[in-house]
């Protein structure tokens, strides 16, 4: 049974039933745990005061913003080599995800960074390259919505996600060289040794656990609608025929 | 065979039209296919000429060996017969205009500008470029579609001859051609598809 | 490509008005600018190459439903796929049209509108250079956004929303150079990427737009 | 057990509403598509055979 099984629509969504309580109440659980030791059982930061706190949201939500944009060009990349319409669907449901969580990632950035930096918003590299995604999501979305025929609307939306990562990247380091950097260092950056103290550690990490299988749960849903919609249609052709 | 389709499917936005299309055409022939309309004869050529992707089945033919003809004819309105045909000579790498000019009796109109022509001088504008592409298999979608009587004769000389010298010629049209003894008519009825959804959509059910 | 591109300048000329169009936009988009910053010389002339730039990226922007617009209404697009020449470089043709008429001439006129808005004297040369160097990666994306948004309804607003993102970088850089350039500062590194940027742009984006082609053309 | 916040107290709260209402209505608006998606279907499927 390879993995390229699940990518038949009819068995991905018998299969997807099976797991979709499982992840669900994984999600459930991390995020309330994880939030809740982060908010209560953690002391202030000595600078930050307890705007620390905003951490256990801004750097999931952050690190998940990106690895949906992520997990969107490898969907394209599979459906444009493999033709696996499961893909392509997850892809267009994993969007408005990726959307919602690149928003809190920047709301919750600019609140963060009101003490530090005195100011709502400020045009720091890291918070930009956040809004330039944020930019990118919507063409995605707006490109989806306005093709009729889903088979060249998949194929559109996937070159447009391979040319967009590119340009996203691109645009990072635009933005970096364009105005020296406000952000905090990387929290989680694997290179440095020295992270977050332990104490943070490990709510922040219960917390990205939390984020990770809300984002899988709500693509799993979000993938099984848009097949249901797709074979609605299939359907309806059929019968056009008759 | 200059052409051989074998088992041809076509279909337009995820739904199959024809089916197990499949016939063959030597050189020096001609193919009517007959049909009604919203069958898919039109996307039916362009998957032969290769502009849309078939679905499944087979299409033997020469490298670059189609000219398309169809209802929008590629015609700039702001250029002059001569520049439109020029232009597509350039393309197609063949530097006789002059030819094609008088096989659909343009020459007068040579430096006129095609946005003045009449819709049937137009149609015979973008027949002449079928001219110039001097490839051998020629596709035309209703090429007698506004065309006059006198055009139309004018029309089956032309591909006649295109036959004579070896051509081949596969038409999609309602009238009547009379093209003589190597025309072949098809009837592409028997090849609708209405079991229902075929491609890949099929995954879906 | 060639026979593309010449044709494409010769109907530009005759219909489109060739560059006019262009260059008009830019000179109303520059003389509203005070308007709306108001007079004071001092920070017009601070923001003269930020302005410019924008000026040119959205000149470019306008036009560039028109790339592929009319023909492929008129069945052009179809008999050129067929053709023998690979439809890569009928796009590289258009975009190269495209440039000819507006980013080019917009980069020649560009002084003009500097001194209405007191650029530096010095920044004249970076001004131009950068805007000639920047524009032709505004040309070729701009081709793969006219290509994305063919034959679409209401494409024109869709145009902008994919694009815009896209001309990021190329604005950072081009500015940038602009900016440096009018204040005197060693501009090596801004120049340098968007050089980079550019012919990196022209030399595979035009492979996902004739792919983008292709697909609309069924 | 209650918690000291601090003169940040308003940032943090209002960080933590703002996410957690957007993402309710990402939850919301999934499931209402994830419905809506299962009403289509259900039709399509009626009347296949009508």
């Amino acid at each position: 049974m390879s993995l390229w099984e699940y990518a038949n629509p009819v068995k991905f969504l018998n299969l997807s039933t099976r797991a979709l309580p499982w992840v669900s109440a994984l999600s459930v659980i991390c995020l309330i745990v994880g939030l809740i030791w982060g908010f209560f059982f953690t002391p202030d930061d000595y600078r930050m005061g307890s705007t620390v706190k905003i951490i256990y949201i801004h750097v999931p939500a952050a690190l998940m913003a990106i690895n949906s944009w992520f997990m969107m060009l490898v969907a394209s990349l599979i459906w444009l080599i493999r033709r696996h319409h499961v893909s392509a669907l997850a892809a267009k449901a994993a969007a408005p995800v990726g959307l919602v969580m690149t928003l809190i990632a920047l709301i919750t950035g600019a609140i963060w960074g009101q003490p530090m930096w005195g100011t709502w918003w400020a045009w720091d590299p890291r918070l930009t390259s956040f809004l330039i995604l944020f930019q990118f999501y919507i063409g995605y979305l707006a490109l989806w919505k306005s093709i009729e025929n889903p088979d060249s609307a998949a194929d559109l939306t996937s070159i447009l996600c391979i040319v967009g990562s590119v340009f996203a990247v691109l645009s990072r380091y635009a933005v970096n060289f364009w105005n020296q950097g406000l952000h905090q260092g990387a929290s989680l950056s694997l290179d440095k040794e020295k992270n977050v103290a332990d104490v943070f550690y490990q709510p922040l990490l219960l917390s990205i656990a939390g984020f990770v299988f809300l984002f899988l749960t709500l693509v799993l849903i979000g993938t099984r609608s848009e097949i249901r919609i797709r074979r609605a249609s299939v359907i309806a052709a059929r019968k056009l025929l008759l | 065979m200059v052409l051989s389709v074998l088992d041809l499917c076509v279909s337009r936005s995820s739904q199959v039209l024809l089916a197990n299309v499949s016939f063959e055409l030597a050189a020096g022939q001609a193919l009517i296919l007959k049909g009604p309309n919203g069958l898919g004869k039109t996307t039916l050529l362009r998957a032969i000429t290769g502009l849309q992707p078939a679905l499944s089945g087979q299409i033997i033919a020469g490298e670059d060996s189609f000219a398309y003809a169809a209802h929008a004819d590629g015609v700039k309105p702001s250029l002059t017969v001569a520049e439109n045909l020029q232009f597509w000579a350039d393309i197609f790498d063949n530097q006789d205009i002059s030819s094609a000019l008088s096989a659909f009796d343009l020459n007068e109109l040579k430096s006129r500008f095609a946005g003045m022509l009449s819709a049937g001088q137009k149609r015979r504008l973008g027949l002449a470029r079928m001219l110039i592409t001097n490839r051998p298999v020629w596709v035309l979608d209703e090429p007698s579609v506004s065309l006059d009587k006198a055009s139309i004769t004018q029309l089956e000389e032309v591909i006649k001859q295109h036959l004579q010298n070896g051509g081949a010629a596969l038409i999609v049209t309602h009238g009547h051609l009379d093209l003589g003894s190597s025309c072949r008519t098809l009837s592409l009825d028997r090849y609708k598809f209405n079991r229902g959804v075929y491609d890949d959509a099929e995954a879906f059910l | 490509m060639r026979i593309v591109l010449l044709r494409d300048l010769k109907l530009a000329m005759r219909v489109g008005g060739g560059f006019g169009l262009a260059i008009m936009f830019f000179l109303i988009l520059v003389v509203l600018v005070p308007f709306g910053i108001g007079p004071d010389a001092a920070l017009l002339s601070a923001i003269s190459p930020g302005i410019l730039w924008i000026g040119a990226l959205l000149a470019c922007l306008l036009s560039l439903d028109r790339i592929f617009s009319l023909d492929y209404e008129d069945g052009t697009l179809d008999h050129l796929a067929i053709a023998p020449l690979p439809l890569e470089s009928v796009v590289l043709a258009k975009a190269t049209a495209h440039w000819l008429t507006t980013g080019l001439p917009l980069g020649l006129i560009s002084p003009l509108l500097g001194l209405m808005l007191g650029l530096p004297i010095e920044g004249y040369l970076w001004l131009v250079l950068s805007l000639v160097l920047g524009t032709p990666a505004l040309s070729v994306i701009g081709t793969f956004g006219a290509a994305l948004t063919l034959g679409l309804k209401r494409g024109g607003l869709l145009l902008s929303v994919l694009v815009l993102p896209l001309y990021g970088p190329t604005l950072i850089f081009g500015a940038e150079v602009a900016r440096r350039g009018s204040a005197g500062i060693e501009l090596q590194t801004p120049l340098l990427m968007l050089l980079g940027l550019s012919f990196g742009v022209m030399a595979i984006l035009p492979f996902a737009s004739a792919a983008v082609l292709r697909i609309n053309l069924r | 057990m209650t918690i000291e916040l601090g003169k940040y107290a308003s940032f943090v709260l209002s960080a933590y509403a703002i996410t957690i209402v957007l993402l309710a209505l990402l939850i919301i608006y999934v499931f209402w598509h994830n419905s809506k998606s299962k009403a289509l279907l259900k039709n399509a499927e009626l009347n296949k055979d009508a």
